[in-house]
C-alpha cells in the first residue's frame, strides 16, 4: 500500500474510526447480551440491535446498498421470523432457567480460544493496512447493480432458484404437520 | 458549519412535519367519518364544526394513567410504541416535497431505505403483543406480523416496477424522471402499492389484527394513555408516509402547473387527496377475514405486481 | 480507516456467535447465533472489498448472496424447528438425541424413539 | 431361395416359434397351438426340401463369422450332407408329430403354452446340432437341449418323481458334458479349428496329438447324452415327463445327438483303437443289460425307455465297428418306430388310466378300446423285434452285417475282437428284444379281466392320426431306402452296402422268432396265474375311484398304488418266468442307482458335511475371535456418540482452532 506511510496511527484516529469503534462496541455488547441473556425474546431483540449496528458499520464502510439490504432482510424479516418462532414455541416472559445447555464451559473455552486466535492472527496480519473510505462510495446502488447484473448474473439466478426451493421446502414442511395433526391449528 | 446548520434545519422541518401532518390527518378522519356516517358526536367540541375534538382527545390521552400489566415484560412493553413510531419519522426524512432539494436528506437508495425502515415497524407490534402477557395481544401481534410480512412482498414488487421505469432508486430522481403517461402505465402497480400499504398500516378493511370485535384491540389491548396515543400517532404517520410515497412514486410528486414555485403544494395536495381516499375506504368496505387477508396478498396482489413488472420491463425495452 | 477495526470486530462477533451456537439450548437461539456468525463474515467481506477496491466487487456480491442464503436458511430452519416442537413439545437441542448410540446392554429405548419419560406427556400437551 | 437360406430357416423357425410362444403364452393363449405346430411343421417341410435338393450330392458348406473370437475362431457354419439332411427330416417329422399329438394329449394342461414353446426350442436346438458345421455352435445346441430336457422332464413338477427325474437327467448329462467340453477344447486345440471339416481333415492326416484322450473325453459326453452305460440311468427316470416328450427325447433329438456326433466325428474316434474298443464294450454292456432290464419292467414307458437304451447300443455298436452308415440308418428307422411306440403308449396310458403293465393285463378290452394304438403299436413292436418287412429289420441287419464284417477282420482299424464282441452281444440282444416286445404286446393288449374304465371316451383324432402317419415309415422306410430306384440310401451316406446278407438275416430273424416263441410260451404257462385279481398286484387301492385323467395324476399315485416305480408283484408276468432269479435285479436296473449312491453320492455328502463343519465351527470361531477387538473398540467409541449436536460441534471447532494455531505458529 502506497498510502501505508501516510495514514495516521492508531493513537490519532479519524472521526469515522471513532464512530466505527463506538458502534462496534455497542454491536458487540448487544451480541454478547443476545447470546447470554436468559430471556428468549430479549435475546432476539438484542440481536436486532446487533444487526442494526452491523448495518451502521456497513454505512461507515460506504457500502450503502448492503446496509439497507441488511436492514430490510435481517431486521425486517429474519428477526421477525425468529420472534415468530419463539412465540409459537411458547417462549415465556421472564427468565428461562434452561436457556443454556450443559456445555457452557466447553463452549466458552472454545469461543475464547477462537476469539484469541482470530484476533491475534488478524491483528498480526493487518496491523498497518489502511482502508480509504473518503473516495467514491464503494457500495452505491448504481455500482452494486452494475456488478451484480453484469458479472454476477449467473450466481444471482442460481440463488433465485435456491430461494424458490427454500420457499417450496418451507411450505411443504408446514403443510405436512398440519395434515398429520389436523386438530392442531 | 453551514452544512451542519442546514442539516439541523432540515431535520427540524421534518420533525415539524412529522408532528403536524398526522394530527391533521387524524382530525380530517374525525370529520370525514362523521360526515359520511352522519355522526353528530364529533361536531360539538369547541363549537364550530367540533374543531377542538382532536385537542380534547389529546388532553384525554394525556390525563389517563399509564398502566403496565403486572405480568408484562415492562421494558419491552414500554419500548414498543417508540419502535412502532420511529421508523415513520425516519422514512419521512427521505420523502421529497418539492424540486431543488426540498427533501430531508437525499438518499442514494431512497426507495430502498424507505421500504427497509418501514419494515422495522412490525417489530413494534410484535413487541407490544408479546410483552402484554395477554393472549389477545399475542394473537394480534402474531397476526399483524404475519400480515406485514405478506404485504411487504407486493409492495416491494410494485416499488421495484417504478424503480425500473425511472432507472434509479433515489426518490427525487424518480420524481424527476416522471412523465404524465407514467400514471396509466404504472396504474396496476399504484393500486397494488397503495392497497398493500393500507394492509401494512392495518387500516380497514385490512384491520383484522386489531379488530375490536374480534380480539379486543389486538396488540394494543393493554395500552392506555400516552403510549396508546403513540400507537395511534404511528398509524396516522403511516398514512402520511404511505400517501406521500404513493404520490412520489406514482402520481408525479411535485409535477403540476407552476411546479417550479408551487411544487411542494402539489405534493401536499396529492398526499391529502390520497389520505382522504384512505379514510373513505375505511368507512366504505367491510373487514376481511384473516384467511382472506392472506389469500388476497398471495393470490391477487403478488400476481398483479408481477404483471406490472413484466409490463414495465416490456415497455422499457420498447421505448429505449 | 484501519482494516484492523472491522477485522477485529468481525472476529469477535464471530466468536460470540460461536459461543451462542455451542452454549444455547433452544434451537431458535442457536439459529440466531448462526446469524451472528454469518454477519461477522459479511462484515469481513465488505471490509475487504472496500479495502481492495475490487472492480468486480466480489466481496459485496458475495455478501448479498450470503444474506439471501441466510434468509432461506432461517425460513427452512424455523419450519423444521416448529415441526420438531409440535412433534415433541420441546425445541431443546440437547434433547434431540435420537442418533445417540446406546450401549448393547442398554435397556433404554433401543429404537432411540423418545427423549425421556416426559416426552409423551409434553406431546399430548402440545397437541392439546 | 438358396439351399443355405432354406437350411438356416429350418432351425430358425422353431426357435422363433418358441420365443413367440414364451412371450404370448400367458397373454394370448389362443396363439399357443398355432405357434407350436405351424413353425415346426414348416421347418419339417423345409427340411424335406433341403433333403431333396441336397440329395446324394457333394456336401454343402457355408460359414459366416460374427465376431473374432481369439486364437481358435468360431464360425456360424453350415454343413449339409446326406447324414445331416436325413436326420433333420427325421427330427422334423417326429417333432411335428409330437407337437400335433401334444395339442390333444395336453389339451387340459394349464402350462401347455410354455411346454410347447420348450418343445419348439428343443427342436430348434436339435436342428442346429444337425446342420451346424462348427463344434462350438454344436455345443450351444447340445446344451440348450440339456436345459430343455430338464424343464420338459420336470413338466409335472408338482410330483416328487418328476422333480427328482428332471434333476437327475440334468446332473447326469452334465456329468458327461464336463469331460465332453474339455474334449472339445482339446480337439480344437489339436486341430487348430472348431470347424468340423477342419477337424476331420486333421484327423485323417493324423494331426490329432492325443486321439485316445480326446476320444474318451468325447465318449463321456456321448454316453451322457445318448444314455450309454454307465451314464444311462437318467433315461428310465425321465419317463416322469409327459409321454410326447419321451417320444421326442428318445426318438429323434436328445439321445440321437450323441450318436450323430460320433458319426460326424468318426475319423477322430477311428484314430484310436482304444476308444473304439471302449465304445464297443460299452455298447455291448448297454445292449444286453438294457434288454434284460426291459424284460422286467412293469411301467410301459420304462420298458420302452430301456429298449431305447438298447437300440442306442446297437447304433453305438455300429459306430464301434466303424460303420456310421449303418448307425445312422438304424438311428433313422429307430427314430420313426420309437416315436410311434411312445405316442401309442401315450394313447394306451390315456385309455387305461395307468402306465402299469400289470394293471393293463387285467383289463379285458383295452385292445378293442384303442384299436389304432394296438395295430400301430404292433407294427412298431414288430419293427423293434426286427421282423422282416418292417424297417427295423433292415436297419438292424445293416448293423449286424457291419459287425460281422468287422469280426471277419475286413474293417480297417477295427480289431476283430471288437467285432466279435459286438456281434455276439447284438445277436443275444436280438433274442431279448423280441422277448420284451412280445411281452409288452401280450400284457398290454391281451389282458383278461374286468372292463377297463370308460372315463375318456374316444381318443382324439389328432392322436390316432399321428400314429398312422408314423406307421408309414415304420412299415416302409427300410425297404424303400434300400431300393436304388426309390431312395438310394447308401448313396446318400458313405456308400457302404446296407442291404441284409443271408447269414445275418437268417440268424437275426431266427433268434427273434425264438425270443417271441419263448415269451409266448411263458405267457401261456402263466395263464392260470393271470386270474389273480388286481388286488394281488397292488399294495394299496387308488385313493379315488375315478381312474387318473391325466398322466400327472397317474404319476402321482403310481408309487402309492403299486409300491414301486419299476416293478409290480405280478406273478403272471412272463418276464418273471423267463428271467428267474435275474428278474428282481433287472427290474431295478441291476441296482446301478443304489451302487452309484453308495460310491459317489454318499462320499460327496460326507465331504460336504465335513466342509460345513469346518466352516461353521472352525472358521467361524476364528472370525468371531477376530471380531472381538473391533467390538471392544466400538463399545468404547460408542460412548462418545451422545447424540448431542453441540458437543460434536464443540469438539470439531476446538480441533479446528488447534489446527489453525498449529498452522499459524508453524508458518
Amino acid at each position: 500500500m502506497n498510502v501505508a506511510a501516510a495514514h495516521p496511527g492508531f493513537l490519532s484516529p479519524t472521526g469515522v474510526e471513532i464512530v466505527f469503534v463506538l458502534v462496534g462496541v455497542a454491536t458487540l455488547a448487544a451480541a454478547v447480551v443476545s447470546v447470554t441473556t436468559k430471556q428468549l425474546v430479549h435475546a432476539a431483540l438484542w440481536l436486532v440491535v446487533a444487526l442494526g449496528g452491523v448495518a451502521v458499520e456497513y454505512l461507515l464502510l460506504t457500502a450503502e446498498f448492503i446496509a439497507w439490504v441488511q436492514v430490510l432482510i435481517y431486521v425486517g424479516s429474519v428477526v421477525v421470523l425468529v420472534l415468530f418462532g419463539l412465540m409459537l414455541t411458547k417462549a415465556p416472559i421472564g427468565r428461562s432457567p434452561d436457556a443454556d445447555s450443559g456445555n457452557r464451559i466447553a463452549a466458552l473455552a472454545v469461543a475464547v480460544a477462537a476469539a484469541g486466535t482470530l484476533v491475534w492472527v488478524v491483528v498480526d496480519a493487518f496491523r498497518s493496512t489502511w482502508i480509504d473510505v473518503d473516495g467514491a462510495p464503494q457500495g452505491s446502488t448504481k455500482v452494486t447493480g452494475e456488478i451484480l447484473f453484469r458479472h454476477w448474473v449467473l450466481p444471482f439466478e442460481a440463488l433465485s432458484v435456491l430461494l424458490l426451493a427454500a420457499l417450496v421446502g418451507a411450505i411443504v414442511l408446514s403443510r405436512k404437520q398440519s395434515r398429520q395433526q389436523p386438530g392442531e391449528r | 458549519m453551514s452544512d451542519a446548520l442546514e442539516v439541523i434545519l432540515r431535520l427540524l422541518a421534518v420533525l415539524v412535519a412529522f408532528l403536524v401532518l398526522p394530527l391533521v390527518v387524524g382530525q380530517t378522519e374525525h370529520k370525514v367519518m362523521a360526515h359520511m356516517q352522519g355522526r353528530l358526536g364529533p361536531m360539538y367540541a369547541g363549537g364550530f364544526h367540533g374543531w377542538a375534538q382532536l385537542v380534547a382527545d389529546g388532553v384525554k390521552f394525556a390525563q389517563k394513567e399509564d398502566v403496565v400489566p403486572a405480568d408484562a415484560d415492562r421494558k419491552i412493553f414500554q419500548l414498543a410504541p417508540a419502535v412502532a413510531l420511529l421508523p415513520y419519522l425516519l422514512v419521512l426524512i427521505a420523502i421529497p416535497i418539492g424540486p431543488g432539494g426540498l427533501v430531508g436528506q437525499d438518499i442514494d437508495a431512497g426507495l430502498f431505505f424507505v421500504l427497509a425502515v418501514m419494515g422495522v415497524g412490525v417489530l413494534g407490534s410484535l413487541m407490544a403483543g408479546w410483552a402484554s402477557a395477554n393472549k389477545f395481544s399475542l394473537l394480534g401481534g402474531l397476526r399483524s406480523a404475519a400480515q406485514l410480512m405478506s404485504y411487504e412482498l407486493p409492495m416491494l414488487l410494485a416499488a421495484a416496477s417504478v424503480a425500473m421505469a425511472a432507472g434509479t432508486l433515489s426518490l427525487p430522481g424518480i420524481v424527476d424522471a416522471y412523465a404524465w403517461w407514467w400514471t396509466p402505465w404504472q396504474l396496476i402497480g399504484a393500486v397494488v402499492f397503495f392497497t398493500a400499504g393500507l394492509a401494512e398500516l392495518q387500516r380497514p378493511p385490512f384491520d383484522m389484527p386489531v379488530a375490536d370485535s374480534e380480539i379486543i384491540f389486538g396488540a394494543y389491548t393493554e395500552y392506555t394513555g400516552m403510549r396508546f396515543a403513540l400507537f395511534l400517532l404511528a398509524e396516522y404517520a403511516g398514512i402520511v408516509v404511505l400517501c406521500g410515497l404513493t404520490t412520489v412514486l406514482f402520481l408525479g410528486g411535485w409535477h403540476g402547473p407552476w411546479s417550479d414555485s408551487l411544487g411542494w403544494l402539489w405534493t401536499l395536495l396529492k398526499t391529502a387527496a390520497l389520505a382522504f381516499v384512505v379514510i373513505w375506504l375505511r368507512v366504505t368496505y367491510p373487514r376481511l377475514r384473516e384467511d382472506q387477508l392472506q389469500r388476497f396478498a398471495w393470490t391477487v396482489l403478488i400476481p398483479l405486481a408481477l404483471t406490472q413488472i413484466a409490463l414495465t420491463g416490456v415497455v422499457k425495452v420498447v421505448i429505449s | 480507516m484501519h482494516l484492523a477495526y472491522p477485522a477485529v470486530l468481525a472476529a469477535l462477533l464471530f466468536s460470540v456467535g460461536l459461543y451462542g451456537v455451542l452454549a444455547r439450548r433452544n434451537a431458535i437461539l442457536v439459529l440466531m447465533s448462526v446469524e451472528l456468525m454469518l454477519n461477522a463474515v459479511n462484515l469481513n467481506l465488505v471490509a475487504f472489498d472496500v479495502w481492495l477496491r475490487d472492480t468486480l466487487h466480489a466481496g459485496q456480491a458475495l455478501t448479498l448472496f450470503v444474506i439471501v442464503v441466510a434468509a432461506a436458511e432461517i425460513g427452512i430452519g424455523l419450519a423444521i424447528v416448529l415441526l420438531v416442537y409440535r412433534n415433541r413439545g420441546s425445541s431443546d437441542v440437547d434433547r434431540l438425541t435420537d442418533l445417540a448410540e446406546h450401549g448393547p446392554h442398554d435397556p433404554h429405548d433401543p429404537q432411540g424413539e423418545g427423549d425421556g419419560p416426559s416426552a409423551p406427556e409434553e406431546k399430548a400437551e402440545a397437541a392439546a | 431361395m438358396t439351399l443355405t437360406t432354406l437350411a438356416v430357416l429350418v432351425p430358425l423357425l422353431p426357435f422363433l416359434g418358441a420365443v413367440g410362444g414364451l412371450l404370448l403364452g400367458r397373454t394370448a393363449p389362443g396363439f399357443a397351438r398355432p405357434l407350436a405346430v405351424l413353425p415346426t411343421a414348416t421347418a419339417f417341410v423345409l427340411a424335406v426340401v433341403v433333403a431333396v435338393r441336397q440329395g446324394s450330392g457333394p456336401a454343402t458348406d457355408a460359414a459366416t463369422r460374427l465376431t473374432p473370437t481369439g486364437s481358435v475362431p468360431v464360425d456360424l457354419a453350415l454343413h449339409l450332407d446326406g447324414f445331416a439332411v436325413l436326420i433333420a427330416v427325421l427330427v422334423g417329422l417326429v417333432a411335428t408329430c409330437v407337437q400335433l399329438y401334444s395339442t390333444a394329449y395336453l389339451r387340459h394342461d394349464p402350462r401347455y403354452a410354455s411346454y410347447s414353446a420348450l418343445v419348439s426350442l428343443f427342436t430348434a436346438a436339435m436342428f442346429l446340432v444337425v446342420y451346424t458345421g462348427d463344434l462350438m455352435v454344436l455345443l450351444v445346441g447340445w446344451e440348450i437341449m440339456g436345459i430343455c430336457s430338464y424343464f420338459l422332464v420336470g413338466h409335472y413338477w408338482e410330483t416328487e418323481v418328476a422333480r427328482a427325474a428332471s434333476l437327475k437327467a440334468f446332473l447326469v448329462t452334465k456329468l458327461g458334458d464336463v469331460p465332453f467340453l474339455i474334449g472339445v477344447f482339446a480337439l480344437a486345440a489339436d486341430a487348430g479349428t472348431f470347424r468340423i471339416n477342419g477337424i476331420l481333415t486333421a484327423a485323417t492326416h493324423g494331426e490329432i496329438a492325443h486321439p485316445t484322450v480326446v476320444g474318451l473325453l468325447l465318449l463321456a459326453g456321448v454316453a451322457g447324452k445318448s444314455a450309454q452305460f454307465p451314464l444311462h440311468t437318467w433315461l428310465p427316470d425321465a419317463m416322469a415327463g409327459p409321454t410326447p416328450v419321451s417320444a421326442l427325447i428318445h426318438a429323434a433329438t436328445m439321445v440321437a445327438a450323441g450318436i450323430y456326433l460320433v458319426a460326424r466325428l468318426l475319423p477322430v474316434f477311428e484314430a484310436s483303437t482304444v476308444t473304439l474298443a471302449v465304445l464297443g464294450v460299452l455298447a455291448a454292456v448297454t445292449m444286453i443289460g438294457s434288454a434284460l432290464a426291459a424284460l422286467a419292467q412293469d411301467d410301459i414307458k420304462r420298458v420302452l425307455a430301456y429298449s431305447t437304451i438298447g437300440q442306442l447300443g446297437y447304433m453305438a455298436a455300429a459306430l464301434a465297428v466303424g460303420d456310421r452308415s449303418a448307425a445312422v440308418f438304424h438311428l433313422v428307422s429307430h427314430g420313426a418306430f420309437k416315436a410311434l411306440l411312445f405316442l401309442a403308449a401315450g394313447v394306451v396310458i390315456h385309455a387305461a388310466g395307468t402306465n402299469s403293465l400289470a394293471a393293463m393285463s387285467r383289463m379285458g378290452d383295452l385292445g378293442k378300446r384303442v384299436p389304432d394304438a394296438m395295430w400301430t403299436m404292433g407294427i412298431a413292436l414288430a419293427a423293434l423285434a426286427a421282423i422282416p418287412p418292417f424297417s427295423g429289420f433292415f436297419s438292424k441287419e445293416s448293423v449286424l452285417r457291419a459287425a460281422e464284417h468287422a469280426a471277419s477282420g475286413h474293417a480297417e482299424g477295427v480289431p476283430s475282437a471288437v467285432g466279435w464282441l459286438v456281434l455276439v452281444a447284438a445277436l443275444l440282444t436280438a433274442v431279448l428284444t423280441a422277448g420284451y416286445a412280445t411281452r409288452l404286446f401280450l400284457l398290454a393288449f391281451r389282458g383278461r379281466g374286468a372292463t377297463a374304465p370308460e372315463a375318456h371316451g374316444r381318443e382324439p383324432a389328432a392322436m390316432t392320426v399321428v400314429l398312422w402317419v408314423l406307421a408309414v415309415p415304420t412299415l416302409a422306410f427300410g425297404a424303400v431306402a434300400l431300393v436304388p430306384s426309390l431312395l438310394d440310401l447308401p448313396a446318400w451316406l458313405d456308400g457302404n452296402a446296407l442291404a441284409p446278407t443271408l447269414v445275418t438275416s437268417i440268424l437275426g430273424v431266427g433268434l427273434a422268432v425264438v425270443g417271441i416263441l419263448a415269451t409266448y410260451g411263458a405267457w401261456q404257462a402263466a395263464a392260470t396265474r393271470r386270474g389273480a385279481p388286481l388286488g394281488a398286484v397292488v399294495t394299496a387301492e387308488a385313493a379315488e375311484e375315478e381312474p387318473a385323467l391325466t398322466e400327472a395324476a397317474a404319476l402321482q399315485t403310481h408309487e402309492q398304488v403299486y409300491g414301486d416305480v419299476a416293478a409290480a408283484q405280478d406273478p403272471a408276468d412272463p418276464g418273471r418266468l423267463l428271467l428267474g432269479p435275474l428278474f428282481e435285479p433287472a427290474s431295478h436296473g441291476f441296482r446301478l442307482d443304489a451302487l452309484y449312491a453308495k460310491l459317489f453320492v454318499r462320499p460327496v455328502l460326507a465331504a460336504s458335511g465335513l466342509v460345513r463343519f469346518l466352516d461353521r465351527e472352525v472358521v467361524e470361531t476364528y472370525v468371531r475371535g477376530a471380531g472381538g477387538l473391533p467390538r471392544l473398540l466400538g463399545a468404547l467409541v460408542r460412548r462418545t456418540q451422545t447424540g448431542n449436536v453441540q458437543t460434536y460441534i464443540s469438539v470439531l471447532l476446538a480441533g479446528s482452532v488447534i489446527l489453525a494455531v498449529l498452522v499459524a505458529v508453524g508458518a
